[in-house]
């Protein structure tokens, strides 16, 4: 099996690190994993995205241009990688920001109001895992329980906001796998 | 086994740089190796080594003559502009035969160019960028833990040949991240009696000086050079021959794309194409003899690079145009995908094939 | 024998230098090698030396020596300093090397406080590559590529580079000598002994600028050219102690 | 008595002894040493007082000064 | 026809510059090619010209890349050390496809080397010693006339092709005094409607930049230049064929040495031995059909350099290695004597003889 | 519509920068582009962009302009200027650029008395490249290089150039300036115009530092910046004029 | 009348015209930009008393001023 | 026919001329020439030498180490070339500085005091003079006439000192040719 995620979204959205916790996980399941950020100065202000693949072979090309799975923040990002997006595949939409339709039948979409879940739940900063939530309901790239163990283990520092982390992933999470889209 | 952590390359470097002994760095920042310079800058002095941001390329490169000539393992690290403004300085160090590696994490030139990784800082590598004869021994990582495990190699083999490495990545290995440990990355570390440490209770300074007004004296330095060169010719080439055994098709890449190669590879023997992959990791010594193998049952070869054209050269010369070669390559920046390969990997072995 | 009064310096070997009849150079070296002995840190000490004339010196100095490429010793210096702090690191630099080509060198290491010490000859001229203008050289001042005489306007003026490292705060100790007589290489030698005394308290940067004659390329016997440096180059490069700032 | 010793084959000629010298004792000498020089020679010994300002001048290290 | 005057080759390139319209010189002085620096002080002025003695190689190369920019004829030169510093202002230089001329008078290395005559730069002009894709245009005199009328072909190829040109001379050639006239040495002038000379009555800014952040776009450059880079080996390779076509054994030399050699070769024939002389006068674009076409008869190839062998790659893939290739290089400044050459050129041709 | 009492100057083109919010690299452009227009030598005009935040810069001026390697702007300004005397060349930079790997070139060109206008841009900090230490970085300032602070002892103290390069004698105007509020930026224009009136009349080298707030890179948002700025680059880098040495 | 005009699509969302008004009447808008800042708008321009002050400030040249 | 002359000495004493001379009059007659320098910082105060070629073909290798004549104006010089001069050559030995012999009997030697004729005519400077003189007694490279127009030329902005150089010529001419040594 291989995953191919793009996550794509504004500077300050913490795609990059989504992507790093996505491919901690993957790792963590002894899969091979890797991780390749878009980089340079035009990320300023611009968009960002990173590349994971997680796979039980390997990675040759660190590089994705057909993703199975993507996560894309904001509509400059959605732009730029919908058509890319393999049949079959996992599209997780912040509807927050993103008014568009995607005009594409043969992949799966799923528009999640990423931004108004965080914010509910008391934070903006939250976005992250709420969208990790909603993409591992969509596709099962790695175990729930082992994400939540990588974030805990990233932020050991900060112990204060695991349990709201958890609590957005699982909305996030929900959202997707009850259909409360 | 130390446990796999998930690191970008430029920082893996780094750590292994310090796992092989280096305590000493002096560099500028560029992207996209500046993770690198950062690294270093918070990592040495937790180990009790010095680093140091020079004012420029230059400084940087004459500050690691400085060090190294003074004994120590020493590196820098820089992307293509800021490496052309080393070559003075790496043809003192090759003159002097003093060991140091550098690092040159490639991005799209010519010029200003980009940052997007690419590959065309092979002949200035691997021919020698600055005057004279010498050649630094250039190797060429694939992964992040190449990165740790052929920077250690790096350090080991400057202080056996006293002679300075380059490890040649690019933007997407520096900027890249994947489990690598640092179980492989050893110390071998030798005696250096040549330097220049103060005399102390020798009883004759040492000096370290490039100079030779008399060519007769300077032809013996190059005919000492040449034959270290030639020695590292025989003893250490370095390569990956996958497939390589019935291939009527050889794929020859190195660094990012000969992963980039692999996966186009592995698709067409999933296909029951007789397809292989020769991957040089020292490009300089090229495995001239290694690749000369690896070819022989092939009927054509296929060079992919992020160039216009450069390992190709060195590719010919290997096989001495013995086979059909062609050629793939990206530049600015781009870079070609597995599915382009495969494609042309496709037209090579069945070029009868219409649609 | 009876007592030697005047001796060879140790820190110089017994070879003969290749430098012109009358260049001082030689005496520099003098100076530097009686320093390193009254201090007695010739086993400790690592020389840098440039391109220029004094490119061979590393056969002149009796201690450990490293050459460096062309205007980079001071970067050279840094590297071997950090290496060996414990151990006394001095360049010894031409005008060209120093204030042309190795002006970011010197700037730099003078406002990083590099624990160096900075011999810099001041020639007017390259002299090493056949008497072409140097940043130093003086105004109207003939050369091979100002054969009109360097005019400021086109060529630029001098670089007073005492002046000029002063305003950096790294910079300790800097001062400006010349060794016409042996009145002004007494002063010169206590310069260069406050220079060494400067990186051994570990305070930061020195320099000890030295005017100095190349009669060949200025066309002048060794004492016509001790005349015309006193004439023409003292006015443009005033001595004395630019900055001083340990208490050593 | 004081005596400059002067390693001839060093010298060059350069005559910058010559007028450091307070009692104006040193001059060139008849003959040309290897290098094609006039070495310098000092013309009086018993003149000299030990100065080492000779010495002192010389960029060669020529002279070395005996007491 | 002007009279022919005795000149050194450093001092005949200057005069052919003027000649060939150049205006502008920034240089800085380095053995052995300080007499043109010197010669550009004095005569540029005389012509109305500039003539600037640059901080540095490079600050000298920067301000060509200005002075070019903004239309001007102009030219710097230097030696091996110094030429390596300019290594990234060149690659500067040919992205933004300006038009300059930069001579490189070589000398032994690497390191600081020697002063004496050498030709280890040929890596470094033809491979591109800086970073990325991009070749300079490089020229080898022979003789002083030679460094006269190539030098007034380099300015116009220069501006023909928006190109960096170098002429790649040696101490030797530098030095040396020959008969020489400036009759064949015309300025063929192109407009420079990109030139950044203040926009005037134009109605857009002209603007040059090297820099392309978006990988596509500096592909497209890439693409462009390699084209330019196509034509010209199509147009513009230059060589000279000297009693190849029976040749048995074909010498390839270049520069000073193809002199040395000629002499040899003189002698060979004169033996009556097969023995033929191919010269590359472009080593960039590198004359390969023409070599390739001069190697047909032979069965043997002698390369000469004052190298270890650098444009022996370059014969050896010009000739698709169908020949066996030995190679006569000496180093350090020294130079290989006629009779050497003459000698290896018997084992060659006569191998079995034994006394 | 009624008058347009403030308007975007013409040497400026109608394109949007690149810039961060709130970077002050867009206030000086502007400035910049205002004197342009005042002394109406917009189709006379070469501006040289360096290596940095700014490297942009030539879709932003609307006049000829050339992008110069790092630290090369003012050789590549020396070229153009040399090509045309009559035209008004302007070199703008940034602390890393001018003056870490470009010292040689910019003090030589102040030697030379260079003909140019440089716009130096000081925000203490690599923009670029992602908030590297500068040479101008303070001491104990956390960059990405000096993650504990820029610690003087060994990573240096930080240049003044203006002060550095008056020493200089083609040096002809020097001024340091600021941009944080209206009335600072109505001194920073009077001295770019001063500055490039120094062009004009052909006295030499000029020269205005330009203390700037990098809000991305210091980690603050553009008002605290400003007040960032105000307390602590200004009693390192005091304003004001350092050279005047022309009767513009 | 004085009238600030705000190139909305070009404003970075800096706020540095916000204190640069004597008169405070600048504010981020309820909506986003095609960049995805909240561009600053003048609440209440009958205040304006068109200084130019917030022009000035703005580092994009967002603002004309209009008398 | 080919000559290949090494002239050698002092940096003071005027080698390079004397072989511009040598090489200006070869190339008036029509004749093919090269003049080689060596060159350096090496060259202060030690020895300075140049290599002239002066022959009815083209110019091959400028370099020259086997002379077929020499001119050796002091002892290191000599030292340093005796060995390679060709069988038959001529050698020009300068007898005020050179007190040595020269162990070859298969090349022509002529011992001339060179710095003493000169100075008998009143100034050291005509040292090269005197030596080209010996030179073109000894072998006929030349016609003395054609160095003296050329030496003519050369100085046309000093006509003074002409009568003075010619007679130097003619003093080092006669001590070779009348056997006056
Ligand atoms: C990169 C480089 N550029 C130029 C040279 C040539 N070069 C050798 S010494 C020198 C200048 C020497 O002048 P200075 O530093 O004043 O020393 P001096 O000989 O006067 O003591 C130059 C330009 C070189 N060796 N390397
Ligand atoms: C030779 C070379 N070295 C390094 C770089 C990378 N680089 C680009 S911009 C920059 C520094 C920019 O800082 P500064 O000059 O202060 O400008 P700012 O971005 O702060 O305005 C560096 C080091 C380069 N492009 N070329
Ligand atoms: S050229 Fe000048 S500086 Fe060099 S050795 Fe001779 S006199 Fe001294
Ligand atoms: S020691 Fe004094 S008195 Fe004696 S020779 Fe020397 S200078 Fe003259
Ligand atoms: S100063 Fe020294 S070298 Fe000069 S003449 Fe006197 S002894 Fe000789
Ligand atoms: S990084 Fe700093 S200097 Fe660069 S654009 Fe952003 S705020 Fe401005
Ligand atoms: S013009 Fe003045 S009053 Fe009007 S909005 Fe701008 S700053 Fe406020
Ligand atoms: S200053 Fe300009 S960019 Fe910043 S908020 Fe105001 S209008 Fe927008
Ligand atoms: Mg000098
Ligand atoms: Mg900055």
């Amino acid at each position: 099996m291989k995953h191919e995620v793009i996550i794509a979204g504004f500077g300050g959205q913490g795609v990059m690190v989504m992507g790093q916790l996505l491919a901690y996980a993957g790792m963590a399941e002894g899969k091979h994993v890797s991780w390749m950020p878009s980089y340079g100065p035009e990320m300023r202000g611009g968009t960002a995205n990173c590349a994971v693949i997680i796979s039980d072979e390997p990675v040759g090309d660190p590089l994705v241009s057909e993703p199975t799975a993507a996560i894309m923040m904001n509509s400059p990002s959605l732009d730029k990688f919908w058509r890319g997006i393999k049949t079959g595949g996992d599209l997780i939409l912040n509807g927050s920001l993103i008014e568009k339709e995607v005009g594409r039948n043969d992949i799966h979409r799923y528009r999640v109001p990423i931004n108004q879940i965080a914010v509910g739940l008391g934070s903006e900063k939250m976005i992250n895992m709420v969208a990790l939530g909603a993409l591992l309901a969509a596709v099962n790239i790695v175990s729930p329980e082992r994400l939540l163990s990588c974030f805990a283990k990233k932020f050991a520092a900060k112990p204060a906001i695991l349990a709201s982390n958890t609590a957005a992933f699982q909305q996030g999470y929900d959202c997707v796998a009850k259909r409360t889209l | 086994m130390l446990e796999k952590v998930l690191m970008k390359g430029n920082e893996a470097i780094g750590e292994a740089a310090i796992a092989a002994g280096c305590r000493y760095y002096f560099g500028y920042p560029i992207t996209p190796q500046s993770e690198l310079i950062e690294y270093m800058a918070k990592r040495l002095p937790e180990v009790g080594g010095m680093f140091l941001q020079a004012e420029s390329e230059v400084a940087a490169i004459n500050m690691v003559y400085g060090a190294a000539g003074a004994g120590a393992r020493v590196m820098t690290s820089s992307s293509s502009p800021g490496v052309s403004l080393k070559q003075e300085g790496i043809s003192y160090i090759a003159a002097g035969e003093l060991p140091c590696v550098i690092v040159n994490i490639m991005r799209g030139g010519p010029g200003l160019g980009g940052i997007q990784p690419g590959q065309a800082d092979y002949f200035q590598a691997t021919k020698g960028g600055g005057h004279g004869d010498y050649h630094c021994i250039v190797i060429a990582p694939n992964s992040v833990q190449e990165m740790a495990d052929l920077t250690a190699l790096a350090f080991n083999l400057a202080d056996r040949y006293r002679n300075p490495v380059m490890i040649l990545g690019d933007g997407a290995l520096g900027q890249m991240m994947e489990p690598v440990n640092f179980d492989s990355c050893k110390a071998m570390l030798t005696d250096k009696p040549w330097a220049t440490t103060g005399m102390g209770t020798r009883d004759k300074p040492n000096s370290i000086n490039t100079l030779q007004l008399q060519p007769e004296k300077l032809e013996e330095v190059n005919v000492h050079l040449q034959a270290k060169y030639a020695l590292l010719q025989t003893q250490e080439t370095r390569s990956e021959a996958i497939w390589t055994d019935d291939a009527e098709l050889l794929v020859v890449a190195y660094g990012i794309s000969s992963r980039i190669a692999l996966s186009a590879v592995k698709r067409a023997r999933d296909q029951g194409m007789k397809v292989g992959l020769f991957r040089p990791i020292t490009l300089w010594p090229f495995p001239k003899s290694e690749l000369a193998d690896a070819v022989k049952m092939a009927s054509a070869v296929l060079v992919v690079e992020l160039s216009s054209g450069q390992m190709i050269e060195d590719v010919n010369l290997a096989i001495r145009c013995s086979k059909q070669v062609y050629f793939q390559g990206r530049t600015g920046g781009m870079m070609m995908k597995s599915s382009d390969i495969y494609d042309q990997i496709l037209q090579i072995i069945a070029p009868q094939g219409g649609n | 024998m009876s007592n030697k009064v005047f001796a060879r310096p140790r820190a110089l070997t017994d070879v003969a230098t290749h430098y012109c009849p009358g260049c001082q150079h030689g005496i520099v070296h003098r100076l530097v090698a009686e320093v390193i002995d009254e201090l007695d840190i010739q086993r400790k000490t690592i020389g840098v030396v440039p391109v220029g004339c004094s490119v061979l010196a590393d056969q002149y100095f009796n201690v450990d020596c490293q050459q460096a490429a062309h205007g980079r010793a001071p970067a050279v210096a840094t590297g071997i300093k950090r290496v060996h702090p414990d151990k006394v690191v001095f360049t010894y630099q031409g005008d060209g090397d120093i204030a042309a080509i190795g002006t970011a060198e010197i700037v730099h290491a003078a406002a990083r406080g590099e624990k160096i010490t900075t011999i810099f000859v001041n020639n007017a001229i390259y002299g090493m590559t056949g008497g072409q203008m140097a940043p130093t050289t003086l105004a109207n001042q003939i050369t091979a590529t100002t054969p009109k005489g360097r005019q400021e306007d086109s060529a630029g003026s001098p670089i007073q580079l005492s002046e000029m490292l002063a305003t950096l705060r790294g910079a300790k100790y800097i001062e400006r000598v010349s060794v016409n007589s042996p009145a002004q290489m007494a002063k010169a030698k206590a310069a260069i002994k406050k220079a060494f005394e400067t990186q051994l308290s570990g305070a930061g940067f020195a320099m000890v600028e030295v005017l100095a004659t190349c009669p060949t390329n200025w066309g002048k016997t060794p004492v016509e050219a001790t005349r015309w440096l006193n004439e023409n180059m003292l006015p443009q490069f005033p001595l004395g102690v630019y900055k001083n700032a340990n208490e050593v | 008595m004081p005596k400059p010793i002067f390693n001839q084959e060093r010298c060059k000629g350069c005559e910058l002894c010559f007028s450091a010298c307070p009692k104006k004792i040193i001059a060139p000498a008849d003959h040309f040493n290897q290098k094609g020089y006039r070495p310098a020679v000092c013309t009086d010994e018993s003149q000299c007082i030990g100065c080492a300002l000779c010495a002192r001048a010389c960029p060669d290290v020529v002279i070395e000064i005996y007491a």
